[in-house]
């Protein structure tokens, strides 16, 4: 599961530390202490900065990174299929080999593919995800109720 | 291959034991180090299982057919071996429960509902220490929320012991219970009973000992502890999952009110009131873990047969040969006793900046299974100010070979996230 | 041989259980009638044990290592499994416990520790009735005699069946809970579920069914019965010993507050506080009882491979074929229900004037396993003016030549003691 | 286990029926429901008579008929002797085979033997006889501590 992609995005995270935001949110993996502070900027509808900071395994570490790398810059429409992907991706238990059409929206995130086979490492991937998604809700003002039906 | 002095037959051992020759990730054989999370079990215990379930199964107590009378022959013998391996004055204080935290809660209710003058309510005081696993401390704070009594425990010491320099202002008169470890699934730490017990004794508090870590790795004597309660849990001393033992001192069984009711734990019932069978039946509502009763009591004559003194002097040799292995490793922090004397054989650690995640997932790789987390004692983990530990903890079947892989896992573990 | 329409191929079926084929006194094969008590194991499910311990045992959740994950799956499985056979709407509503007494007593302690609007208090009341098992009357005497709240009961017709004649009166706007049994232990009557559960969401009141004489003879869908928990035991319908389900609705479980505490049940510890899990997690303190899941779920597996409307179908001729021959011996009196319609498999009876005990022995020298006594549900013997009864039940692997063997058996016990 | 002699009794009970006494009990074995309710009469350190009423199997009916028979007319300590006899027979799970000196003290009550062997028996044997020895205690108002004592 180690791809050589995780481990450069661990050794090297792309974006990390925390900057100026719209919303904050801290999310913590309570089972094994995973803990990322994550903000969001938006420009308009468009993703102007992810930053973050926290400790955990290089599985969240990594994979923050690459949500960095992945969804700044990008409009809400499309980032949020990204996290979608991602998420289908990582809860597919292994049963998905990422054709070219996924790789084409998660790029490096692929790599996580391996990951999706280790039930206690799902939620580490996961982290600094469902940490956007969070802050994303909170920074556009959507209700928890509207998005939880999203 | 390393051989220390006091080490058991390993290769006798292991053949007992048949998941030991399990092969993972393709080639890699087994290097089961998390005993300390649940044990292996022999064949020996596994026939019982089997016999039991082929030859003797049926309902226990009251039934006059041939198979019911040996199931309820088999259970009480249970009961028996488990009172004679624990050295209990009476078989009756054994109480088989589903594991050591329905022991430890089941401590804690009886201790809710009691009468004076055991009851606990927001005059009192309840007691336990910083370092207990998570058994050991949600039940004493529900019953603390549910009664008003004010929860206080004993902190740590910064190489991992209890700090007892306060034992007068924790333990007072208003003490009613203390319920401690005797050994730490994470630190490893074995605790001074003795201390503990004599000033419980002095202000007239009773004493619950979690043994969980204990009884699995050293002759358990509960008189010798002088405790009112001892708990421990089937399924890490080489017994079946789904069984635990609460010990209780007869007199205290009498008094105290029951926890669960319904069926074998009665007198007699009418529709509007109930009288309650003698303990230990008064403990044990409903049908009870029989089969896994049997296990257990397979389990003891197992670890009877090589001999508690001789695993205890066994995992002593193991444990201090991987502390001064561990200790070779360049960043490597022992969390806990930095050293073999009264500590069990539970080794928690970190390395360097590496997530505990990682370094379990990278030693799979290679076949070693330790556990990574905060081992259900995060108050632990706050305290030391890390959010998790790597443990490797050992036991009858461990050898020296598997301590050097686990040190050459972790070499490979620092090259490959260095 | 005689052949009813509808059995099962029990030659077939009577080879996958290895008890069967004990002998007894020498040269007796076994009769067993008592699976009302507990039901025999098949091979399948002793396989599934086995092949746990050996192969894939270790603690679950959290750990990162193969064998732990693959545990891990084992465990979850056997959720996922329960939850498909009874038709449960999500996994996360079906938690493990020891047996169905823990279940029965898991909703009493949520319902006397929880908020409005489900709090049990002394100003409402709970329903039962007389012929609830003691596992379903002591933990609602408990709750009654610890909140204060009143205990009100059906009672029954002379010909076994609830008397719900004044089901108005009985379940009020007072009512929290009622907790009834769907298959009696020892009457063998079926309830009508609908009306009491109807009534009871008139007034808004929680139901509770004990299924532990349903789950293993019959299909079980917790949505069809509308009710808001089923409580059910392994070790009655082919599987292991110590393990239990209470399968209880999402928002229930949400809301309820926990009751043992523990390791596994948690989110976070400090020594201050804690948070839980969500359920079912939060139900489930401590290691949970993973191989006895594990055979659960096998056991789940084998009925449902032959088909639980099969197995009705099949006692269901059994019974009626019972009661014919049963009714045939002088001075034999049966204790419920006297016909085969809405009645489960156990059959209750009293001989003449000859106490149960020395029906169940002299049966017990011709290899006839019955059980005697009051069943716990004494009760019902109380309003039957009975000291105990006689039971005879059936399962999957019954025959009509066993049915043959007891009535045989029952006239030379009254040759014996006329 | 049901030997012919149990089975005579049982059949044709000795001294059934409740007699004037100094003391009565009502003892019950709560598993199987068994009941006798139990009056002892004494002429000073004699067993006068032992009338008894009661509900059970044919082991609890036949011991009490025994006992009747055996214990009226002895001194107390006889009487006591053979309870204690009978009780350890009782309690020996069949690993006791009753010899000539046991057969003088207990006459027909060794046919019992056999029942020691049936765990769940052994109360239904015992119960007159736990019975007889709580109401003498009564009837010669000896302490229940001094009886526990004993
Ligand atoms: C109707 C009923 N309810 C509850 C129980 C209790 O089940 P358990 O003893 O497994 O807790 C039983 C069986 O003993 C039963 O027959
Ligand atoms: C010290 C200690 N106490 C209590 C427990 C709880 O045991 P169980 O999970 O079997 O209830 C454990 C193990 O998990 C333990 O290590």
């Amino acid at each position: 599961m180690y791809q050589e992609v995780i481990l450069d995005h661990y050794k090297h995270p792309h974006g990390r530390g925390l900057r100026d935001g719209d919303a904050e949110v801290h999310h913590v993996n309570p089972t094994c202490g995973d803990e990322i502070t994550l903000r969001v900027k938006y420009d308009g509808e468009r993703v102007e900065d992810v930053s973050y900071e926290g400790q955990g395994c290089s599985i969240s570490q990594a994979s923050a990174s690459v949500l960095n790398d992945l969804l700044v810059g990008k409009d809400l429409e499309t980032a949020r299929r990204i996290q979608e992907t991602f998420l289908e991706l990582m809860q597919s238990k292994g049963t998905i080999e990422p054709d070219d059409a996924m790789e084409e929206v998660l790029e490096d995130a692929v790599a996580f593919a391996g990951v999706s086979k280790f039930p206690a490492r799902v939620k580490c991937a996961l982290l600094s995800w469902m940490a956007w998604k969070d802050a994303t809700a909170q920074a556009l003002g959507e209700s928890e109720k509207k998005e939880k039906s999203a | 291959m390393t051989n220390l002095p006091g080490l058991l037959d390993t290769d006798a051992i292991r053949k007992d034991f048949p998941l030991l020759d399990r092969i993972v990730h393709g080639d890699k054989k087994i290097v089961y180090l998390d005993s300390a999370a649940t044990s292996q079990k022999p064949r020996q215990v596994l026939d019982a299982l089997n016999e039991y379930y082929e030859l003797h199964n049926a309902n226990v107590h009251r039934g006059v057919y041939t198979v019911a009378e040996e199931a309820t022959a088999l259970y009480e013998g249970a009961r028996d071996k488990v009172a004679a391996f624990i050295n209990a004055p009476s078989r009756d204080e054994v109480i088989f429960t589903k594991n050591a935290s329905e022991s430890l809660n089941l401590v804690a209710n009886m201790l809710g509902w009691a009468d004076e003058p055991y009851r606990v309510d927001r005059e009192t005081e309840i007691v336990i220490t910083e370092m207990e696993h998570h058994s050991n401390i949600v039940p004493w704070q529900l019953l603390s929320q549910r009664t008003g009594a004010k929860l206080k425990w004993f902190g740590l010491t910064d190489d991992g012991r209890l700090d007892l320099s306060n034992i007068e202002e924790i333990i007072t008169e208003k003490t009613k219970i203390v319920s401690f470890t005797l050994v730490s699934n994470l630190l490893g730490t074995i605790n001074p009973v003795e201390t503990i017990v004599r000033r419980a004794q002095q202000v007239g508090a009773l004493v619950c000992i979690d043994a969980s870590q204990a009884a699995p790795h050293m002759v358990l004597d509960v008189q010798a502890l002088q405790a009112d309660f001892v708990a421990f849990t089937g399924h890490k001393m080489v017994g079946p999952t789904g069984i635990g033992v609460l010990w209780g001192r007869q007199e205290l069984l009498e008094d105290l009110p029951p926890f669960l009711g319904g069926g074998e734990m009665i007198e007699t019932v009418s529709m509007h009131s109930s009288t309650y069978a003698p303990a230990p039946h008064k403990f044990e509502a409903g049908t009870p873990p029989i089969a896994q009763a049997v296990g257990l009591g397979a389990a003891v004559d197992y670890l009877s047969a090589i001999g508690m003194e001789n695993i205890a002097r066994h995992e002593h040799a193991i444990t201090e040969y991987a502390v001064k292995r561990l200790l070779e490793v360049p960043d490597l922090r022992i969390i806990g006793p930095a050293t073999a004397e009264d500590r069990g054989a539970a080794l928690s650690f970190t390395l360097g900046d590496i997530h505990p995640h990682d370094v379990g997932q990278v030693l799979d790789e290679e076949g070693i299974a330790v556990r990574v987390g905060h081992h259900c004692a995060r108050p632990v983990c706050l305290r030391y100010g890390i959010p998790a530990t790597t443990r490797a903890s050992f036991y009858l079947y461990s050898t020296p070979g598997e301590v050097d892989a686990l040190v050459d896992g972790l070499e490979h573990v620092r090259n490959f996230f260095g």
